[in-house]
Order: C-alpha cells, then structure tokens, then sequence
C-alpha cells in the first residue's frame, strides 16, 4: 500500500523531508520505522530510540503496535511540547 | 466549544471577557494564559512553535469533548499560536464557564495538562548562539495521572 | 499584589489584559471571574453584597500574602466587589501569575478557596417575593483543608 | 472597657443596630455574648447558635474564647458567603 508519511520537529530535520510518500507492506507503525531505517543515515539517527517519539495513524495517537491497515498517512515525532 | 489555530496574535482581553459574557447561568470562569519566558542566560530571540495542521484541531476537539464529558461546563474555548514569538508574548489560552468554581477550575487544568502533552506541538528556542527544540518534561506526562480514573 | 473592594463594576477584560502585560518573567497566568447566577425558580433581581469596611481590605491582603508566601508568584490581583448586582454582573476576580502553570492555578484556587471562607462579605438574593441571606455552604469550609500542612 | 460592637448581615437584621457602644468587664468574646444576650430578645435570636457564628476582635478573625483585653472593636457575623 501507499502512505503518507510525515516527520515533525527534529525528527523532519533528521530525515531532511516534511512528507513523502512510501510504499510499505508493513503490518504495523512499529514495523514500517524498520522499514524507514534502511532508507540511510538520517533516518537512522532519527528513529534511534522509539521510546522518545511518538506516532500518530490518520492523526490519531497510536502505540508502535498499533496496525497500519487502512491508514492514509503515517505522522512521527518527539513528545508534544504545546501549552 | 470553540477552538482555534491560528498564527496570529490574539487579544487575551478582549477574548477573555467576550467569554465571559457568554457564559450563560455561569457563576465561574477560569481562564489560563501561556506567555514566552525569557530564558537564563543567552536573551531567547524567538520562540518557534510548529504543529501538525489537521492532527492538531483534531487533538484540541477531542480534549476539549472529554472536558465537557467529564465536568458541567457553560462553555469552553482554546486558542493556540503557531509561527514564530518573541518573549511576553502569549502563546496561547483556554477558559472554562461553570456554575461551580471547583468544575472551572479542574475542567481549565485539565485542558491544560493533556494540551501539554496530546495536542501535536512543538516548540524551538532560538537563541544568538543557538537554536534547540523544547524537551517534553516527565513532570507533564505525569500531570495526566490526576486524570486517569484507575488511579 | 494589588487587592481593591469596590461597589463599582470592574472592566474584566481589561484587568486581566493589564495584569498578564505586567507579569514580567511570568510563563502562566491565571485568572478567576465569580458571576452573579440567576436562580432556579423566581428570577434573582437583585444580589446585594454586604462587607466589612476596614477587615475586608486586611482580610484580602492577609490571604493574598500567604499565597505570595506559598508560591513563586510575579504578582497576584484581587477586586471584589459590594453592593447591588444583577445576574451575569462580574462580582469578583483573582488573578495569578507565575513561571509554572501548577503555581499559578493553585495560587489561585487557593485565594478563591480562603476569600470565599475568610473574607467578611455576605450576600443576599432579592427576588419579587422574598429576600434571603445566602448560607455558607459546607464545602466551603471543607476546601480549606487541601491548604492544611497538617492534613 | 469600652468596645464598639459591630453586627453583620442577618445578626445585625435580628440586633437592630449596625453598631453600638459597649460598656463591659468581659473577659473573653464568648463572655460579651452572655452579656449582650440581657440586651432583649433581638440578642437571644441572633446568638441563639454560637456555632453557626463567627467573631472578630480588632477586625481579625478569632475564636469566641480569644481574651478581649485591649480591643478596640469586636465584630459578630455569619459564616461568610464571598466569591
């Protein structure tokens, strides 16, 4: 399947794009991120430790587990700092 | 319920007292306002918030539902700021309209704590000599605890 | 701290606009509006609110001290008002500011908490066919105990 | 000692006056009550439940068992209903 898949904060400026578009069979938000980082170097760099990043399916907060079926856009990022 | 995303800067005030009259039967109204610190040290330039346009409307909704499910609210609004701030500046507000001061006052904290941590922000200090993005703080994740009813 | 008892209204928005202006340092401000409520039943005409001249203004600012003395506040604002208001009327308002969220809303909750116990006004509600002094609620008196280093 | 004796809200409704000057030996607030309480039947109904009053003694709040030597002004009044 085709997503969207979207990087926020330090996270995009890891990866070096907002936003591209990924063909993936990966069954779950955890499994694509393995996907992702044998795209290169940043990449590695950003997903280093999944404990401090958080992920959203169609713009709702999941867990890593959470399944991709279905899903239209994929979003990655560093805990919220709003307020 | 009113929500808003915007870059622009708002008028507290003004928006603080347009709340407050149309709180109909309410007997209390809180509000909470967030302003840019200057930091220790180094003067903060600007304080630069990006958001995830979409998602953010969407997390901002879905809290303020849960605040109105949870407490007997005349009303609610959140302002939020994106773009780029400088310090004094307000970054963002909620208010809340009740009949009783205990409901305005836990429903605004509660706005508060899980915008904190749940609404897709992000902010960047911008410094002469640097530029680093906030750090979420544990503190705030734990401030949720109050709210999860299996405690 | 500024603390003001007044007959005449107050002008909400603009309190709370000044206020935030001058919380220099400040990263949260909060703020309190106590309205008049209509009752249910027979429509309130009038809400008269008696005080004691003199102890009021000690009152306030005793109350307003132990919260400066408590939190790291950059300021701290009470008016309250006396005399005759209609329903919707302002009656009263606190405000905090401070650089932590959590100092500001406690401080408030907490000047809310003792005006409402501590300060000598009384309120009676006129309506076409009875006048009657509002009693002090329980509750009241037990939201003081969450201050209490003793509890 | 002479005090000047205040009356708020429904106390001063029962008692009549706002004020009134007091000419008295008592020792403590709770004393001057028993005093006041030969004053008439206005007195009797509005100290008729001490626990449901409260006292004050130079315009800060007390306990009726606080002494009264050196007052000036004793305050008596309902449970407060500010905010």
């Amino acid at each position: 399947m085709a997503l969207d898949v979207l990087y926020f904060a330090w996270l995009r400026e890891h990866v070096g794009v907002p936003r591209e578009r990924v063909e993936t069979d990966a069954a779950t938000a955890g499994d694509l991120v393995k996907e992702l980082l044998a795209k290169g170097e940043g990449y590695e760099t950003a997903f280093a430790d999944l404990t401090s990043l958080r992920v959203a399916i169609d713009q709702e907060l999941v867990e890593f587990d959470a399944p991709l079926a279905g899903a239209r856009e994929v979003a990655f990022f560093p805990p919220m700092t709003g307020g | 319920m009113d929500i808003r995303v915007q870059e622009a800067p708002f008028d507290f005030g003004a928006e603080a007292q347009a709340f407050s009259d149309a709180q109909a039967g309410a007997g209390a109204i809180v509000t909470f306002t967030g302003l840019v610190r200057d930091l220790p040290g180094t003067p903060l330039e600007v304080m630069e918030i990006e958001h995830y346009p979409g998602m953010t409307e969407k997390a901002l909704a879905k809290i303020a539902e849960d605040a109105q499910a949870r407490w007997e609210l005349s009303g609610c609004l959140i302002i939020h700021r994106y773009g780029k701030m400088r310090p004094g500046d307000q970054i963002m507000m909620v208010a809340t309209g009740s009949k009783h001061r205990k409901d305005a006052f836990e429903a605004a904290e509660f706005l508060m704590d899980y915008l904190k941590s749940r609404a897709p922000f992000w902010k960047r200090e911008v410094t002469s000599d640097n530029t680093s993005w906030v750090a979420s703080k544990a503190e705030d994740e734990d401030a949720l605890t109050r709210w999860d009813p299996n405690q």
